[in-house]
């Protein structure tokens, strides 16, 4: 009870500093509010308070305005791409298969999944990848042919491990979480998903 | 459109129809079969279950104080509880908020029947051969809307100050998936999986999602509040756990429900 | 003992129509709890329709029943007002007993 | 339970005594009916000709007074809830059982129909994936079937 309450302060604390600066008052107030509405949460399992603190990036994107910021935009996207951390071994692809069974699954990071479990990539939820899963979203493009039609150079190899890795760092405000940069996924994983969408024997490809 | 060449999930052969087509007539075919599947639950829905169950906790009297829930007031004055549901969630003088169903249920419990708020909170979400109370009140109390349009009002200042902040909860991104309501819930036509999301930011959709809360859902076996609703919702945001009852719940109650305003309420419903 | 069935028994022209909700949890014995264990079977054997001292529907189930079954079926002979009742019997032996009376059409 | 009663029961709940029980007034009608033993073999079946067996025909025919009527959907968008309706215009109908060929056991339900009740009945049942379903009806001591394919993209037996 007592570390909750610590948190909620230590909480509070971030969010206020966080906009409070030169902001009119009647942001404060809303900054305030936003707070107040913030103790509707308890932690649980894994899901602590501080994920309820958002990054610059969370917080730019949570205005439904964003878009005309157009400066903003440019600025955090070239941050994001900096922050992209390739694998030091200089290797981009793993195995597709691997990658598949990552595709799939949805488990990780929700309050009730066991964290010592690996997460999953979740890809079918908003992607159609492989012909043979019929059982695919709609919420992002479909990535059928992905590697047939951009081929798998280092530079479009690059380009896919960042997006999986950062996708903010391409486009600030899309639905895509960042795998890489908010550790959802391992590196190797990355790699795996890479190799799903690049390799020519991924089905994804034929 | 590819057509698929191997449709190796026989299952899965006719949701494809959906979405790789063989045609437009087995799209509209396939279509047709769900809707003549949703139609055929319609008639004995076992939501009533808890509606039965529920009507008989509001007339009993329970709780230390042996009373009745007949003499607690949803916002239309004590015990009146037909169309209550559509004019919530509502500004209440007596404990100075704003309450949705769920939390002033608990309100009465507390104060008509003497429970303290951890007994009447203890249970409001049913598991496996554990029905929850709360679940059956809210069945009971929202089938008496059933046909009434929604008219949820900003008159009070609280009222409009609760609709602007589930308006911001609902664009809030956060957790490690950086998910908002909005990611899932604000665009035209959006699938996860195969399961069609509402875009709760246009008024034909929230109107249609709103209206269809609680709900008995097959694949629980349970009815399912709209507290419920939204605090699986942020599970699957990867937030911290949604309390229930809370201001940020209420809130987005708040916002959801206003926005469905001119609908008929058309719950409890069934869905899969 | 098992919570309250929702009864419906409805005139139709010169036949009932009876529609029946039990509230059942109907296991199969097959599904795995979250601690990977098997959930034993437990479901809704026996059924019986009771009118005017006559059976008007019986039935036998397995766990293929879905959960909190629904019936729905038509007999002839009743009027308003009387009463129609249905009893279950589970295979742990639990049993419950509703009653309705027939309303018009 | 009260002393009569203990005494009937113990006395072996066959039909007969049962029977007798009843028109003696010792037992309400429905007691004895929920008392009516289950058939446990017929439940344990794992194909349809075996189910026709077990209870107590010798071989069934298709027959198109046997159908299913609305509501009995072409595809199941869960398979834990899947409504099955039959209606049969074979005169003396005595039963309508539900059988579905893929699930663990095959047989999901039996209904006995009374004279003065219509031969129809529409309920729900489960089924574990796409498979094919059957409407069984006795009818003056035989056996007649109808057929049916229901398609599930989610199944309802599993975790």
């Amino acid at each position: 009870m007592k570390k909750a309450l610590v948190s909620m302060a230590a909480l509070a604390a971030v969010l206020f500093a966080g906009i409070a600066l030169a902001q009119s008052r009647s942001a404060v107030g809303e900054v305030e509010a936003m707070r107040e509405l913030m103790r509707g949460f308890k932690p649980s399992g894994q899901a602590g308070l501080s994920r309820l603190v958002q990054d610059e990036v969370q917080q730019f994107c949570s205005d439904p305005g964003w878009q005309r910021n157009k400066a903003r935009i440019a600025a955090i996207e070239g941050q994001q791409l900096a922050a992209v951390k390739y694998p030091a071994d200089g290797k981009l692809m793993g195995n597709w298969k691997a990658g598949e069974s990552i595709a799939q699954s949805g488990v990780g990071k929700q309050f009730s999944d066991n964290p010592s479990q690996p997460s999953g990539a979740n890809c079918y939820a908003c992607h159609q990848l492989t012909p043979q899963e019929l059982s695919f979203g709609t919420i992002g493009p479909s990535l059928r042919n992905f590697g047939k039609t951009r081929g798998s150079s280092e530079a479009i190899q690059r380009y896919t491990y960042a997006k999986i890795y950062n996708s903010r760092a391409y486009s600030v405000c899309t639905n895509m979480p960042r795998f890489g940069h908010s550790e959802i996924l391992t590196e190797q994983q990355i790699k795996d998903v890479v190799a799903l969408l690049l390799d020519p024997e991924s089905p994804v490809n034929k | 459109m590819t057509r698929p060449h191997k449709p190796v999930v026989a299952a899965l052969l006719f949701a494809a129809g959906l979405l790789f087509g063989t045609g437009a007539h087995s799209q509209d075919s396939t279509a047709k079969a769900l809707q003549e599947y949703r139609d055929a639950l319609q008639d004995g829905n076992p939501a009533e279950l808890w509606e039965i169950k529920g009507e008989d906790m509001w007339q009993q009297p329970r709780g230390p104080n042996k009373v009745s829930m007949e003499k607690c007031d949803l916002g239309l004055g004590p015990g009146v509880v037909k169309g209550a549901y559509a004019r919530l969630p509502k500004y209440f003088k007596d404990t100075d908020r704003v309450d949705d169903l769920e939390s002033r249920l608990v309100h009465c419990m507390v104060s008509l029947q003497g429970y303290t708020r951890a007994e009447a909170t203890r249970r409001v979400f049913g598991g496996p051969g554990a029905a929850a109370d709360m679940e059956a009140l809210v069945a009971y109390v929202s089938s008496q809307s059933k046909g009434v349009k929604m008219n949820v009002a900003l008159a009070h200042p609280r009222e409009r100050e609760a609709y602007q902040m589930g308006q911001k909860l609902f664009y809030y991104r956060g957790g490690p998936h950086d998910f908002a309501c909005a990611t899932c819930h604000g665009e035209d036509n959006k699938r996860i999986r195969l399961q069609d999301l509402p875009n709760l930011t246009s008024k034909k959709d929230a109107q249609r999602a709103y209206t269809t809360w609680p709900a008995y859902r097959v694949s629980q076996g349970e009815l399912r509040s709209f507290q419920w609703r939204l605090y699986d919702c942020f599970r699957q945001q990867r937030f911290p756990e949604l309390l229930f009852g809370s201001d940020a719940s209420v809130a987005l109650t708040m916002f959801l429900a206003r926005n469905a305003n001119g609908a008929a309420f058309a719950a409890p419903a069934i869905k899969r | 003992m098992g919570e309250p069935m929702r009864i419906r028994a409805q005139m139709a022209g010169d036949k009932v129509e009876v529609r029946v909700l039990m509230s059942h949890e109907m296991e199969t014995g097959q599904r795995k709890d979250g601690g990977g264990n098997i959930v034993p079977a437990w479901f809704i054997q026996n059924i019986a329709v009771m009118h005017g001292g006559q059976t008007v529907l019986s039935a036998q189930w397995g766990p293929a029943v879905a959960k909190n079954p629904f019936m729905h079926f038509r007999f002839a002979g009743g009027r308003v007002g009387e009463k129609v009742s249905v009893t279950w019997t589970d295979n742990r032996g639990d049993k419950r007993t509703d009653e309705v009376a027939i309303t018009a059409g | 339970m009260n002393s009569v009663r203990r005494e009937v029961l113990k006395a072996g709940g066959g039909v007969t005594v049962m029977a007798l029980a009843v028109s003696a007034g010792l037992l309400r009608p429905e007691e004895a009916l929920a008392q009516a033993a289950w058939n446990k073999a017929a439940f344990e079946t794992r194909s349809f000709a075996d189910t026709v067996k077990a209870l107590g025909g010798a071989a069934a025919v298709e027959n198109p007074g046997v159908r299913f009527a609305s509501p009995t959907p072409e595809i199941a968008e869960n398979g834990a809830l899947v409504p099955v309706t039959v209606t049969s215009s074979i005169p003396k109908t005595e039963s309508i059982a539900i059988l579905v060929e893929k699930n663990p056991n095959t047989l999901a339900a039996n209904f006995v129909v009374p004279n003065g009740t219509e031969p129809f009945i529409s309920t729900r049942v489960k089924m574990g994936q796409t498979s094919d379903i059957y409407a069984l009806v006795k009818a003056d001591g035989r056996y007649y079937y109808a057929k049916k394919e229901i398609k599930v993209t989610i199944g309802g037996c599993g975790g």
